[in-house]
């Protein structure tokens, strides 16, 4: 059987690329990508974890995890989605950095 | 026999992943990264399959993979941003901007590494064990989601729902025009 | 002896009502002068009165109260009066000399439409001092002497308008206030020492106290002390004396009463008051004739070279104070108190003159620009001459006699140091009265006068004169009060010396006058020491640099406060706190998702530190 | 009940008169002339049942107690009570009031039923600082009076009257914290002392309490009453306060603020700490004739008149503070006698300036001068008062700091030498006022229309000046007035001429 100590080393690594793409990227699409990245990584440790439990019964908590990260992802995918074309259509473009209005 | 199989596959795929993503997030054309998306998306099903949860793994196909990647696809596809937007994407994301980026991911890569690994683990909850063989069956999950985690179901609906309005609300509202005549008489 | 006492009780109050009624009330000029002169010459005549009754008895006393003031644990201090010989000598100067002033100031200030002003304050004045000669407790002294140098300064600022005056006025109070300041911390020990502050049971219980052992009188001598200071502030006398001559800006009849009749006499009826406690501190005493005679000599001198006729007449005062505070010294009271009368009379009668000059010659005070006026002024002529006379002690003359018993007392306590230096003195004041008299009189008239002084100035003038000749009867109730040195064993020339040296000055000041020296500048090494004298030492100068301008400069450095700088201080720095602060609100996305980031960093490499320590 | 209606009487009045303005300008000062005379009723039958004599003293402290259930439960009641000390202070509040009232009569235009309405709840603040007897009550009317002043000044103040006023309000703010804070210890040590949780003072009195903490708590109430008596660290706050105030206000702050916190130190401070008034004794001393000494020599240099008059009342404060830690009676006396002289002659000099102000529109005193000229009376007066300040013996400030004087003296000689001084730099500092401002050459041309005193201002005057007189030559109803002896004040022994 696979050790854990592997599918920590993924999805932890995966984690992070999906936090270098937030950081770095300024345009908002990639930032949401990144994010998305950033999901699946924790979806990956849920399911290995509820998998290597040593319960007696199978346990599916894991899988049950990963149906509400996915809900999640969708409403926030489609949020995240209308807020891109909502600033598209204003700003005519998706630098996050031109976006300081609030500041003052 | 089985074992070492089902470990090389394994190791292949989180390379897959892993590359496909470094791809996304490095790509400057955004229906690439999309794409690359998407592959990260199979491989991290196969990897379900691995171990064992093939219910979540199709799930990852049809809902991930399927419909939350084909509405990035039509969202990138109606801003139509053309040639110069990948222009702009050069100037935009070069090695010097991220460089900060970098060096926070890497650093805290590493610091959570070492703490999974190199700290000395108590061995009171260290029992990681040989996992269980027991195949775990939609009926289960069925069963165990109206039995002791109904209320999921009901705030996973509810989300969805708040999601929708919320997305309908935004694309909806004409705020083109106003901005349209301000900016005019800027 | 009571029935008097309500008498007594009205010697001080009837000045006092009067100023009262010239303050609130819109009076004709005919009326205010006739209310402020009937005022003090209604208390003449009670002192008057008090003289005959007690016509050289020696110790009678006679006390009213005008009710109590202060009554708190031991403190008991009431408004009472108390008469005795010295007292007496002391009112019927106050208010014969002043009503006789009045009088002429009636006809001095007549066309000065603040005339109201001007008697409300004399009339304030001579209650004061007449609060001061009666008061039976230090305290009510210390009343009348805060207000004869309240009412110094407003006669002196009288003309207020010229910049001048009012900062004269102010020098002298301020000067004044010095020593009243002394003068109270020395109030403020005697209570605590003695537990009272009544002027006869103090003399008791500092002999009850302090004489027992010899030791601790150390605390005699610091009262006596303060009290001195006192003294020496309001006399004038040598560290505090500069304010005199600069307080003749005020009107000449001001001067006349103040700067030489009463005010300045003050000084010298404390310390005979209390001349029982200063006998407990031989040193003080010592001291007071000391700063008598160095202040005799400083006055004289200033007064030979000084081409202002009231500067001169000051700086006479203040050397004439000196013999008084000289006599205090060597333990002769009583003659002090003798030449303090007689210096009263012919000192006030040659301010008097010297006005009686300035009026007719429309405020003229340089000397050598009068000249030859003895045909033209005749009453002022000779009643100058008289007042000259007695001033340089010629014989027969009211200050031949009190000045020689003066000159007697001190070779027979047998300081002779101090009597060549007085004798010094009186042949110096002989001289510049001499020159003063031949200056302003004889030669050819260089300023024509143009009015005449009026029949109330002359008045006052003829019996001044008359009191300057024929007044130099030595009271006898003086002579119980204080200790009185025998004068007989005085060798031929220490009894002969000072009768000719008069003689001796004035033929000098003749032959200086007759060969046209006296108006012409100084040879030239001899200008620097002309200037010095004639600036009375240069102690204005020095004043001035040692204490008046670094407090100015100490205070404007500070003008704005540092201890409120302190605050605004703090006000800056909350400003800029918030300008450093408010960076890290700009609104960038990226840079809030990196220090989200940072934080975690900076929590795991915390929890992993903690790990590590184990 | 007389002192409730006391209390309520200002109250009541600030809310018709504010109320009556809509119906017409000048009927809210009438409504507030009127409240503060009816002020003067619950005192008359005091005033006359009690001879004034020192015979008929009243056997217990208070002349009137009256206390009613507040907040039960923390024991707190609204406990007034009036002594000899708070009558005083009291009588001088209600004549400072009328003052300020006739200073403000003509000089307030706009707004003047809010301004009536700030000048009567300052009032009824302050009369409840004097009688409250609760402690919490007393923190209460504290506050009270602090937030209407604040008012007078930023609304109706001049140039930077926002400045002053802000300044003028963080300062006794902080004061008052720092009071609860210590007022809370205080209540929170007798509670673990003694088992009682009071807020009222005739109990705390009873058995004071002891330990080191006591010196904290001590230190913390006299600083409290340290800034509002500007004593020399807390200062700055009074010359920007007076300069910026319209001239009713700035009579009411020099004649009755500052009073509160000499009042706070005799009535809270010696009493219920003994021992730490002891130890603090020679530290306040110290301050108390620094304060003189600074605020002399800072008045000396200001051209600004009403600057120059704030400052002379912090040099006065001076001789307060020094009265009040010298600990024994001569000095007590004296410092409550200097707080009532001191309210009267500097509140007279306000309105003076005042008056100068409303004629000649400026304070700079490098463009005043000879003002006797033209305004004979009102030059008088400020010579008298001028006079007065400076402590002329015969006016109530010389009697006062005559005591004073000698009553530290008493404690500690070399200090009192200082504070001699102080009358000196008094003397500087008066002579100046009267000089620049009504001697010396004319500056400004006489214009006609400037008139000189009328009469309203005259009479007020005049009844100050004769007050004035009469605390200096007959103080000592005022001094039977004041029960010392029963105020359980521990003096060291005045062992005045003990050696006889």
């Amino acid at each position: 059987m696979i050790p854990i100590s592997w599918v920590f080393m993924l999805s932890l690594s995966l984690f992070v690329i999906g936090l270098f793409g937030v950081l770095a990227r300024r345009n908002l699409l990639f930032i949401l990508i990144s994010l998305e990245l950033m999901l699946n990584a924790v979806v990956i440790l849920f399911i290995a974890a509820s998998r290597y439990h040593s319960a007696s019964i199978a346990n599916s908590d894991g899988q049950i995890m990963y149906l509400l990260i996915l809900t999640l992802a969708a409403s926030e995918i489609a949020v995240g989605l209308s807020l891109v074309v909502h600033m598209y259509r204003q700003h005519h473009h998706l630098d996050i950095d031109k976006l300081n209005k609030l500041r003052d | 026999m089985l074992d070492n199989m089902l470990n090389t596959i394994f190791i292949i795929t989180a390379a897959i992943i892993l590359i496909s993503a470094l791809l996304t997030i490095t790509a400057h054309n955004v229906v690439h990264a999309l794409l690359y998306l998407v592959i990260t998306m199979l491989a991290v099903s196969l990897i379900f399959f691995i171990l064992g949860a093939s219910f979540a793994a199709a799930l990852q196909i049809i809902i991930y993979a399927g419909a939350i990647m084909v509405l990035f696809i039509f969202v990138t596809m109606m801003l139509h941003q053309g040639e110069k937007s990948l222009a702009q994407e050069r100037h935009l994301f070069h090695f010097s901007t991220s460089i900060t980026a970098l060096f926070l991911s890497s650093m805290l890569f590493f610091e959570l590494i070492f703490m999974l690994f190199l700290t000395p683990t108590d061995s009171a909850n260290s029992r990681v064990t040989a996992p269980s063989s027991a195949i775990i069956t939609v009926k289960d999950i069925g069963t165990q989601l109206y039995g002791p985690y109904s209320l999921l179901v009901v705030i996973s609906a509810l989300m969805l729902l708040s999601a929708l309005i919320t997305a309908i609300h935004i694309s909806k509202s004409p705020v083109t025009s106003e901005i349209k005549t301000k900016a005019d008489n800027l | 002896m009571t029935e008097y006492a309500s008498l007594l009780a009205l010697v001080p109050l009837l000045p006092l009502f009067s100023a009262l009624i010239l303050l609130f009330s819109k009076l004709p000029k005919l009326w205010i002068s006739i209310f402020a002169v009937g005022s003090v010459a209604s208390v003449a005549l009670i002192s008057l009165f008090f003289n005959v009754i007690f016509w050289q008895q020696s110790d009678f006393v006679l006390t009213a109260s005008l009710g109590t003031w202060i009554n708190i644990a031991q403190l008991k201090i009431n408004f009472g009066l108390y008469l005795d010989p010295l007292s007496l000598v002391m009112i019927t100067i106050v208010s014969g000399v002043g009503a006789l002033i009045h009088l002429y100031s009636t006809g001095f200030m007549y066309q000065d439409n603040d005339l109201k002003r001007y008697f409300t304050y004399l009339n304030l004045f001579v209650s004061a001092m007449l609060f001061l000669v009666l008061a039976d407790n230090l305290l009510l002294l210390y009343l009348g002497w805060e207000g004869v140098g309240l009412c110094s300064y407003l006669l002196i600022g009288f003309w207020y308008q010229d910049r001048k005056n009012n900062l004269a006025a102010n020098k002298a109070f301020l000067m004044t206030r010095i020593g009243d300041t002394a003068m109270a911390i020395g109030l403020f020990l005697l209570f605590t020492q003695l537990g009272t502050l009544d002027i006869q049971e103090i003399q008791i219980k500092a002999h009850a106290v302090w004489s027992l052992n010899n030791d601790n009188n150390t605390m005699a001598s610091l009262c006596c002390l303060l009290l001195l200071a006192g003294a020496v502030g309001k006399s004038a006398q040598l560290p505090l004396q500069n304010w005199l001559p600069d307080a003749m800006a005020g009107p000449t009849p001001v001067s006349a009463l103040i700067h030489a009749a009463t005010m300045v006499t003050a000084g010298i009826y404390l310390i005979a008051r209390n001349s029982q406690l200063f006998q407990l501190a031989p040193d003080v005493l010592y001291l007071v004739a000391l700063i008598g005679t160095f202040t005799l000599l400083l006055g004289a001198s200033a007064a030979m070279v000084q081409t202002d006729l009231k500067r001169i007449l000051a700086y006479s005062t203040i050397s004439q104070l000196g013999y008084m505070f000289l006599a205090l010294g060597v333990g002769a009271g009583a003659s002090a108190v003798f030449h303090l009368m007689t210096h009263a009379f012919f000192k006030a009668l040659l301010f008097l003159a010297a006005g009686a000059l300035i009026y007719s010659l429309h405020h003229e005070h340089n000397i050598f620009k009068m000249g030859g006026l003895l045909k033209k002024l005749p009453v002022v002529a000779v009643s100058f001459a008289i007042g000259c006379a007695a001033l340089a002690s010629l014989p027969f003359t009211a200050g031949f006699f009190s000045k020689e018993l003066i000159l007697a007392q001190v070779i027979a306590s047998g300081h002779s140091g101090l009597w060549w230096a007085a004798v010094l003195g009186a042949f110096i004041t002989a001289f510049y009265s001499a020159r003063l008299f031949f200056v302003v009189f004889l030669g050819q008239t260089q300023l024509s006068p143009n009015a005449r002084p009026t029949k109330s100035m002359s008045l006052a003038l003829v019996i001044l004169s008359v009191l300057s000749l024929f007044g130099g009867i030595h009271p006898e109730g003086l002579k119980s009060l204080m200790p009185q040195l025998d004068t007989d064993g005085l060798s031929t020339l220490q009894h002969w010396l000072p009768i000719i040296l008069p003689f001796i000055a004035i033929s000098l000041a003749w032959w200086l006058f007759k060969t046209k020296r006296f108006g012409k500048p100084v040879p030239a090494f001899m200008q620097g020491v002309h200037q010095l004298v004639k600036s009375g030492w240069a102690f204005d100068r020095l004043y001035q640099t040692i204490i008046v301008s670094p407090f100015n400069t100490l205070c404007q450095v500070n003008k704005d406060d540092f201890i409120d700088l302190f605050y605004r201080l703090i006000e800056k720095t909350s400003g800029r706190l918030h300008m450093v602060f408010s960076k890290f609100q700009n609104g960038q996305l990226r840079r809030y998702n990196a220090s989200l980031i940072l934080f975690c960093i900076l929590a795991f490499a915390w929890f992993i530190s903690g790990e590590l320590m184990l | 009940m007389t002192l409730f209606i006391l209390l309520l009487m200002p109250l009541l009045g600030g809310l018709l008169a504010w109320y009556s303005e809509r119906f017409d300008a000048d009927l809210p000062k009438k409504i507030a002339l009127l409240s503060l005379l009816l002020c003067w009723l619950p005192l008359i039958p005091l005033l006359s049942s009690m001879p004034f004599d020192a015979s008929s003293l009243p056997n217990s402290q208070w002349l009137i107690d009256e206390s009613y259930p507040w907040i039960p439960f923390f024991n707190i009641n609204a406990h007034l009570a009036l002594d000899g000390l708070s009558l005083l202070l009291i009588l001088l509040t209600l004549l400072m009031g009328l003052v300020a009232l006739s200073s403000a009569w003509h000089e307030i235009t706009k707004r003047t039923g809010l301004f009536y309405l700030n000048l009567l709840w300052t009032l009824a603040g302050v009369i409840g600082v004097f009688l409250a007897i609760d402690l919490f009550l007393f923190f209460v009317f504290w506050e009270v009076m602090l937030v209407p002043m604040y008012f007078l000044i930023s609304i109706w103040g001049y140039e930077q009257r926002h400045y002053a006023a802000v300044k003028f309000f963080i300062f006794t703010q902080a004061g008052g914290l720092l009071m609860l804070i210590s007022l809370c210890a205080l209540v929170g040590i007798h509670y673990q002392q003694t088992g009682i949780l009071t807020f009222d003072y005739l109990i705390l009195i009873q058995n004071p309490i002891s330990g080191d903490l006591a010196f904290w708590v001590a230190l913390g109430f006299t600083i409290a009453f340290l800034v509002k008596l500007p004593a020399l660290p807390f200062h700055s706050w009074l010359a920007d306060a007076h300069t910026q105030a319209p001239t009713a206000a700035s009579v009411i702050l020099a004649a009755v603020l500052l009073k509160t916190g000499g009042y706070g130190i005799i009535r809270f401070v010696l009493p219920l700490f003994p021992q730490a008034s002891i130890q603090l004794a020679p530290f306040m001393m110290l301050l108390g004739v620094i304060g003189i000494i600074y605020g002399a020599m800072m008045a000396f240099v200001q051209t600004d008149l009403k600057r120059l008059v704030a400052y002379s009342s912090v040099s006065h404060m001076g001789f307060v503070l020094l009265g009040c830690f010298a600990l024994n009676i001569y000095a007590l006396q004296g410092a409550i006698m200097q707080m009532l002289a001191h309210g009267i002659s500097t509140s007279a000099l306000f309105v003076l300036v005042g008056m100068i102000q409303h004629r000649y529109h400026t304070r700079d005193l490098n463009k005043l001068g000879g003002l006797w000229l033209n305004l004979p009376k009102l030059s008088a007066f400020g010579l008298f008062f001028g006079i007065a300040s400076l402590g002329m013996p015969g006016l109530g400030n010389f009697v006062a700091e005559f005591l004073i004087l000698v009553g530290s003296f008493e404690q500690y000689p070399i200090l009192t030498i200082f504070a001699a001084s102080g009358l000196i730099l008094a003397a500087v500092y008066s002579l100046l006022l009267i000089y620049k401002t009504f001697f010396g050459p004319i500056k400004r041309p006489h214009d006609s229309k400037i008139t000189d005193t009328n009469t309203k201002e005259w009479c007020t005057l005049i009844s100050m000046c004769f007050i004035l007189i009469y605390l200096g030559l007959h103080p000592q109803p005022f001094f039977d007035l004041v029960p010392i002896t029963l105020m359980k004040l521990n003096f060291i022994a005045a062992d005045i001429g003990a050696l006889l």
